[in-house]
C-alpha cells in the first residue's frame, strides 16, 4: 500500500554531492558550480579557521572562562558552503551553533563568546550584519525568518533570507507553521537543515521516518539533500536555492546531511548514548580532510599554504582568546538597560531602588554575619 | 459626530494607523474579507489591499512569529487574536520572542507589534471565547499591556499601541463592543492622555474601585448605586496593566483609604493580587481596611448559562464595596 | 525545477469516488466496498437524520435556544462514511462539527445541544461512547488523538483511533506534531480531515500550495483524497485506513474533500466572503441526494421508504427540540464542581462564600437601588 | 541511609513511583539513555524499557497533548520539560486542554499527568534556561501546582504528585539540585506531609519569611543571620503554589504580624503578590508592617554574569527583614 501513497523510497542517489569524501570532483546536472581557484583556497581558510575557533571556544570553556560551548564540530562545511552562498543583503536566521555562518557574516568571534560567557545575550547588531541573533528556543527563529522574508518581498527587494535549524528542531510545530506561511505567501526564504543526526541525545530516526528533506514536499515546495560534509555541494545547492527565492518561486528546503563529531554542547557526554564507532566513521568523511585532498590533488594549495593557514589560525585562536579573557564585565545596573524601547517607569524605580541598595550595601559576612 | 461604538472607533483607530505608516500593516484569521468576527477591521482590506491587511493560515504561532519577522524588517504589524482563549499557541513566541528581542539586542531591535485580543466574557459564547488571561502577559517583563473600556479610549489607545515601539498586548472588552460614546477625531494624538497612564473616572472619596476593560462599566454603575446610599465612590480606569500607573492608582487609594478591585479574571493570582500587594505596601499607615477583590472564581469558565453567576456583577461589587466600607 | 523535488502535479484521478453526483457506481482498484442492500438504506437513514437534525438546531438556534450552531450541511457523507467505518471500540477525536460522527457513536443529540446551548461542555461520557468532547481549541485534539492511539499501542489492543480536523486545522503548530508523533511512534491513528474549503472566511488556499492529502507523505505516512460527499468511498477509504492502522502500519491520513454548504456557525456571514454560484455548483453534487439516486435506480427504495424516513426525521427533529426546550438549567453552584478530581480548599472556600452571599442575596433594584 | 541530593532523590522516587503502577510512564527530550540533561531520570530507561521512558520528538506540545491523550487511555504520564524556559510551546494545551478536561467532562475524565519542570537561575546559564514561570501556571484554575525544596521532599513529593488525579506542574530547584539530605525510604508515603501543605521549616515569632523552591535555603540562611542579630525569624516553606495552604501561611503571619515573600521570579505578579494580597486581607488587623516582597527585577533574566544581582540573595533577603522589622 505504501508506494501507492507517496510513500516512496529515496536511494542513496538522493544525495547532492559534489566532492567526496576522497577529494574528488563529481558533477551534478542541477547543481553545476562555478568557483575560481581563489575561491576553492578561500574556502578551506573559511572551514580550518572556523574548526580552530570551535576549538578554542571548547578550551575556553574547559578553562571556565565561557559557561557553556555548543561546538560545530563536523558542521564546518554545511556552516560555510552555505554562509558563502548568501549574498551580503541577504539576511541569516541562525540557531545556537551557527558559528561558521556568524564567520561569513562578520561577526567578531568574541562577539559570540559573550553569549556563552554570559555578558550579553550576542553582541552583534543583526541589522549591520544581516545575522539575526542566535537563538535558543529551538525552532522559533524559522517564523522570523519567513516574516522576514514576507517583508523582503513587500519591499520588492531581490534578496532572499535563510533560516538554520536541526534535525531535533524539525519536530517543533513552529517550524511546521514556518513552512506553511512560506508556502502560502511564497516568501523568499531558504530553509536550511543541518541534519546532524542527533538532538541531543536523541537520534534522526525519532523525529521523521522518512528523510527529511521530503518533508517539503507535503507542503508543495522544493527539498533537497545534499552532502552537509561538502563544502562545495553546500554551496552549490544553497547558490540555487536562494535564486530560486530571489525569483519569486517560493520557499525551498535543503538538509545538509552531516554529522555533529563531537558533544552537543560542552555539558553533554555522547558516551551514554552513541557509539565511538559512529564518530570514527564519520571522521573518514571529515568537511575539511577532502578540500584539503582536493587542492593537494590538484596542486591548487602546497604545503606552504597550509602552513601559513595554521599560522593564521593560531594566531587567530590567541586573538580570540586575548578578546574574550579581556571582556569587560557587565554592571549590575546594566540589567535594567533596554527593557523597553519607550522606557517603564517600574523599570525606572526598581534601577534606583536598586542603586540606592548597592549604594548602602554592606555584605552580610563583612559585618561579622551582620 | 455622532456616538461611535468601541468596535468601530477601533476600526477608525485602525484606518488612521494604516493611513499615517506605510510600515503598518494587519494580519490575523479572517482580517481580510470578513473583517473580523467582531468587524473590528471591517473595509480596511478593501481600501488598503490584501498586502496591507492579510488573512492568515490558521496558526497563532505563525502569526506573531512571521510578525516579529516583519517587525524586524521595519513593518508594525497589528495581530488580531481572533478570542482570548486562542492566544495560548502563541504564548511562547509572545513571551520568549516578542517580549525579549529588545532586551536580548540590547536594543538594536526594535518589536513594534501590537496584538489584538477581545477579551472577557458575557456573551453567551462556547468555551474559550471569554477567557480574561492579562495576568498571564502582564507578569510578563519586556511587554505592555493595555485594556480600552470605552470607545474614545479605544480610538486613541490603539492608535498610541501603534506607535509605541515596543510590544503592546492590547486587550478589547468584547462584551461592551457595541457601546457607544462620542469621540472626537480630530483631536491631537500628542493631546490624548498617555497609553499608560490610568484615569480617574468619577471622583470620590469614601472608597477607591479599581478596574479596567468591561468591569469599567460595571464599576461606574455600582458607583451610581452607591451614591444614593450616600457612599462617593472614587472609580480609576487602570487602563494600562503592564506597566501600571502607581502615582494615579495610589494617589486615589491614599486619599480614599479603602479600595476594591473588580476584574473578570480569577481572582488568584489576577492583576487585583499585583494591585492589592503594592497599594497596600504604598499606602499601609493610609489603609482603612483590607484591599478587597472581587473577580471570577478559581474555576475554569464556566459554561455560558453559569456565566451571569462567575462574572462579577454589580451586586457582588456593591457587596464589597460595602464589606470594604464597613471595616 | 519543480518536478524534480517532489512537488508533482497531481490531477482528478487521485480523488478515490465510489459513487457519482449522479448515482452511478465506480469501482476502484484500492478500495474495494462490500455493502448489503440494507446497509446502503442504513447509510441514507443516517445522512437524511444527521441533516434534520442540523436544521432543526439551526432553527433552535434561530429562536434563542442555542447561543451558537455549527452546522454540518454538506459534510454528512464524510463523517456519516467514516463513522460508520469506525468499531465501537475504535475511538474517535471530534471538532465541534461532528454531529454526524457523534450519531454514529450514539451519542443523544441533546447532549450536544448542551454544549451549544451552555448548559455544560458537552453531556455524554467519552468512555462510554468511545468518543471524545468536541474540541474547540483547533487542533488541538490531533494530539490527544495520537496519544490515545499510542495507548491503545501500548495495551496490545486490536483498535485504532480516528482524529478529525478542517482543512483551516492543518496549519496549526499542533496537527503537524501529531503528524510527527503519529509517524514516530508508529501509532494507530487515522487522521479525517474534512476539507470543506474554508476555514471561516479564508479559503483553503491560504492554508496549503498543494493539497492537503499529500501532506502525509512528507511525514512518511499515506495521505488519500476522497471525495467528501461520497459516503460509499468515505466508508471504503476510512475502512482500509483504519485496518492500516490496526495491522501496525502506523498512521494515514485521508482528506475528505468536501464542502461547507452553510455558515460556519450561525454567527457568520459568508455573503461577506464567497459567492452564491460557488454554493449552487456545489448543491448539485449534494452527499444525500446521490445515494438517494442510487437507491432509486437500482430498485433498492421507493417511495414508501422515503417516506417513513421522513416520518422518521419529522419525529426525531420534535423530539430534539422538545429535549432542548426541556433541558434543566445548570445551578450556579455547579460551577464550582468537579474543578479538580481530588479537590481544592480554595474553590470549596469559594463555593461557601458564594452560598452564603447567594442565601443573602437581593438584587440591587429589588431595594430602590439600595 | 547516606544523604542524598535532589536529583537522585526525584530520580528515586520516580523509579518508585515506576514501580508501583504500571500505568505510570516517563516521557520528555533525552530521558532516556541520556537519563535527562540533569540525570534526574538516570537509568530508569535501562531498567524499565523504553516504553515505560520515552524519548519523544523535540516538540513540548506534542509531549503534553500525547500525555493527556495517553492520560485518557488510563496512562499516568509523567513528563519531562527540559528546561523552565522550554515549557510555552506546551503552554496551550496545558491551560487550555490538561487543565481544563476534568472539569469539561463534567469529573468524567481525569488528567494524572505530572509535568516536571527544572526551574529557576543560578546555574550560569544562557538565556531561557533560568525562568521561573511558576505563577504563569498557578493563576490557571484546574492545575495544581507544586515546588520541592529539598531532597526529602523532592522524593515524597514526585510520588505523591504521581498518585494525583489532577494534573500537577512539578517545580524542581535546579540549582539546588546536588543538595543533599537524609531521606527516609521506607516511611509510608500515606504518613508524609500532603502535598498540598505548607511546612513551617523555621520557628520564629518576629517575622515570617514565605518561600519555596530554591529560595528556602536561601531564607533559612537569612534566618541564621538574623538570628544573631536578635531576630527570630519563622521561615515557611509554601511547596504547594496552588492550591496554597492558607491556614498555615495565615497562622504564621497572625503570629509574627510581619511577612517578607521571597522568590526568584520577577516581583510584578509574581506568587509573591498573591501571597501578599490574600495575607493582608485575611490578616489585616494583625499586620504590623506592609508585606514586602523580594523578587526578580520587572526585566527578563539577564545573562548569566548578571544574574546575581538579579536573583534575590541573603543581603536582599535581610535588607528586606530589616526594612519590614523598622516599621
Ligand atoms: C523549545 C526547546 N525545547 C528544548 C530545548 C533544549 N534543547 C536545546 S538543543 C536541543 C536539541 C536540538 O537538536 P537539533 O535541532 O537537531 O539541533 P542540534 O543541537 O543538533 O544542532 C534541545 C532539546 C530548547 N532549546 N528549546
Ligand atoms: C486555536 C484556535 N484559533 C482560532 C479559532 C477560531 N476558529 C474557530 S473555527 C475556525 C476555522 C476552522 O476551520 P477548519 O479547520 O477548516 O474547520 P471548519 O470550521 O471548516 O470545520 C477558527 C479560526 C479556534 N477555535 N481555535
Ligand atoms: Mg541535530
Ligand atoms: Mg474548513
Amino acid at each position: 500500500m505504501t508506494a501507492d501513497h507517496g510513500v516512496a523510497e529515496y536511494g542513496a542517489g538522493d544525495l547532492v554531492q559534489l566532492l567526496t569524501p576522497e577529494g574528488l570532483r563529481l558533477e551534478h546536472p542541477d547543481y553545476p558550480l562555478e568557483i575560481s581557484e581563489d575561491e576553492l583556497r578561500g574556502l578551506y581558510r573559511d572551514l580550518a579557521l572556523v574548526r580552530r575557533f570551535d576549538t578554542e571556544a571548547t578550551a575556553l570553556q574547559r578553562q571556565g572562562e565561557l559557561g557553556i560551548w555548543a561546538s560545530l564540530l563536523g558542521q564546518e562545511a554545511a556552516q560555510i558552503g552555505s554562509g558563502r552562498a548568501l549574498h551580503p543583503d541577504d539576511m541569516a536566521f541562525p540557531t545556537y551553533r551557527e558559528h561558521g555562518v556568524a564567520w561569513c557574516r562578520g561577526i567578531k568571534p568574541e562577539s559570540l563568546l559573550q553569549l556563552f560567557r554570559g555578558v550579553n545575550f550576542g553582541g552583534w547588531d543583526p541589522k549591520a550584519h544581516n545575522f539575526a541573533l542566535y537563538t535558543i528556543v529551538i525552532g522559533a527563529q524559522t517564523l522570523h525568518a519567513t516574516g522576514y522574508a514576507m517583508g523582503m518581498q513587500r519591499d520588492g527587494s531581490e534578496n532572499a533570507v535563510i533560516a538554520y535549524f536541526g534535525d531535533g528542531a524539525s519536530s517543533e510545530g513552529d517550524v511546521n507553521e514556518a513552512f506553511i506561511f512560506a508556502a502560502s505567501y511564497n516568501a523568499p526564504v531558504v530553509f536550511f537543515l543541518q541534519n546532524n543526526q542527533w538532538a541531543i541525545s536523541v537520534p534522526e530516526e525519532r523525529q521523521s521516518r522518512i528523510p527529511l528533506f521530503r518533508r517539503a514536499h507535503g507542503f508543495g515546495f522544493p527539498g533537497v539533500r545534499v552532502d552537509g560534509n561538502d563544502v562545495l555541494a553546500c554551496l552549490a545547492v544553497t547558490r540555487k536555492a536562494l535564486q530560486y527565492a530571489r525569483d519569486g518561486q517560493g520557499p525551498f528546503l535543503i538538509e545538509a546531511f552531516t554529522y555533529r563529531m563531537g558533544a552537543h554542547t560542552t555539558s553533554d557526554d555522547p558516551t551514554r548514548y552513541r557509539l565511538a564507532s559512529e564518530l570514527e566513521n564519520w571522521k573518514l568523511r571529515d568537511p575539511i580532510e577532502r578540500v584539503k585532498a582536493y587542492l593537494s590533488r590538484n596542486g591548487l594549495a602546497d604545503s606552504a599554504f597550509y602552513e601559513a593557514i595554521e599560522a593564521e589560525a593560531t594566531e587567530f585562536a590567541a586573538r580570540v582568546r586575548a578578546a574574550c579573557l579581556s571582556m569587560p564585565e557587565p554592571k549590575p545596573l546594566d540589567i535594567f538597560n533596554r527593557v523597553y524601547a519607550g522606557g517603564s517607569p517600574l523599570v525606572d524605580e526598581e534601577r534606583a531602588t536598586y542603586d540606592a541598595y548597592l549604594a548602602g550595601y554592606e555584605p552580610a559576612d563583612s559585618v561579622g554575619g551582620r | 459626530m455622532a456616538p461611535v461604538a468601541i468596535a468601530r472607533a477601533l476600526n477608525m483607530g485602525l484606518r488612521k494607523a494604516l493611513e499615517q505608516d506605510p510600515k503598518v500593516i494587519i494580519m490575523g484569521e479572517d482580517v481580510g474579507k470578513l473583517g473580523g468576527v467582531f468587524r473590528v477591521t471591517d473595509g480596511l482590506q478593501k481600501d488598503f489591499g490584501d498586502d496591507r491587511v492579510m488573512d492568515t493560515p490558521l496558526a497563532e504561532s505563525g502569526i506573531i512569529g512571521t510578525a516579529i519577522g516583519l517587525a524586524m524588517r521595519g513593518y508594525r504589524p497589528i495581530c488580531e487574536i481572533q478570542f482570548d482563549g486562542f492566544v495560548f499557541p502563541a504564548y511562547d513566541q509572545i513571551v520568549s520572542q516578542l517580549a525579549k528581542l529588545h532586551y536580548r539586542s540590547q536594543g538594536l531591535v526594535k518589536m513594534p507589534v501590537v496584538v489584538r485580543i477581545p477579551f472577557g466574557g458575557g456573551i453567551g459564547a462556547v468555551e474559550h471565547h471569554s477567557e480574561s488571561p492579562e495576568a498571564l502577559f502582564a507578569h510578563v517583563a519586556g511587554l505592555k499591556v493595555v485594556a480600552c473600556s470605552n470607545a474614545a479610549d479605544a480610538y486613541t489607545m490603539i492608535q498610541q499601541a501603534v506607535t509605541s515601539d515596543d510590544p503592546v498586548i492590547f486587550f478589547e472588552p468584547k462584551r461592551r463592543y457595541w457601546e457607544k460614546a462620542e469621540l472626537d477625531v480630530d483631536a491631537p494624538l500628542t493631546d490624548a492622555v498617555p497609553l499608560h497612564a490610568a484615569r480617574v473616572v468619577r471622583p470620590g472619596r469614601h472608597l477607591t474601585l479599581l478596574a479596567y476593560g468591561p468591569m469599567v462599566k460595571t464599576c461606574l454603575d455600582a458607583a451610581k448605586v452607591a451614591a444614593d446610599e450616600g457612599h462617593e465612590i472614587e472609580v480609576v480606569d487602570v487602563r494600562s496593566l503592564s506597566p501600571i500607573d502607581w502615582p494615579t492608582v495610589t494617589e486615589s487609594v491614599r486619599h480614599t483609604g479603602r479600595c476594591v478591585v473588580v476584574h473578570e479574571a480569577q481572582t488568584f493570582l489576577g492583576m487585583g493580587s499585583e494591585l492589592a500587594a503594592r497599594i497596600t505596601e504604598r499606602c499601609f499607615y493610609e489603609m482603612q481596611a483590607p484591599i478587597l477583590r472581587v473577580g471570577g472564581f478559581a474555576t475554569p469558565y464556566p459554561p455560558s448559562r453559569l456565566e451571569e453567576s462567575f462574572l462579577p456583577d454589580l451586586d457582588r461589587v456593591l457587596d464589597a464595596v460595602d464589606r470594604c466600607l464597613s471595616y
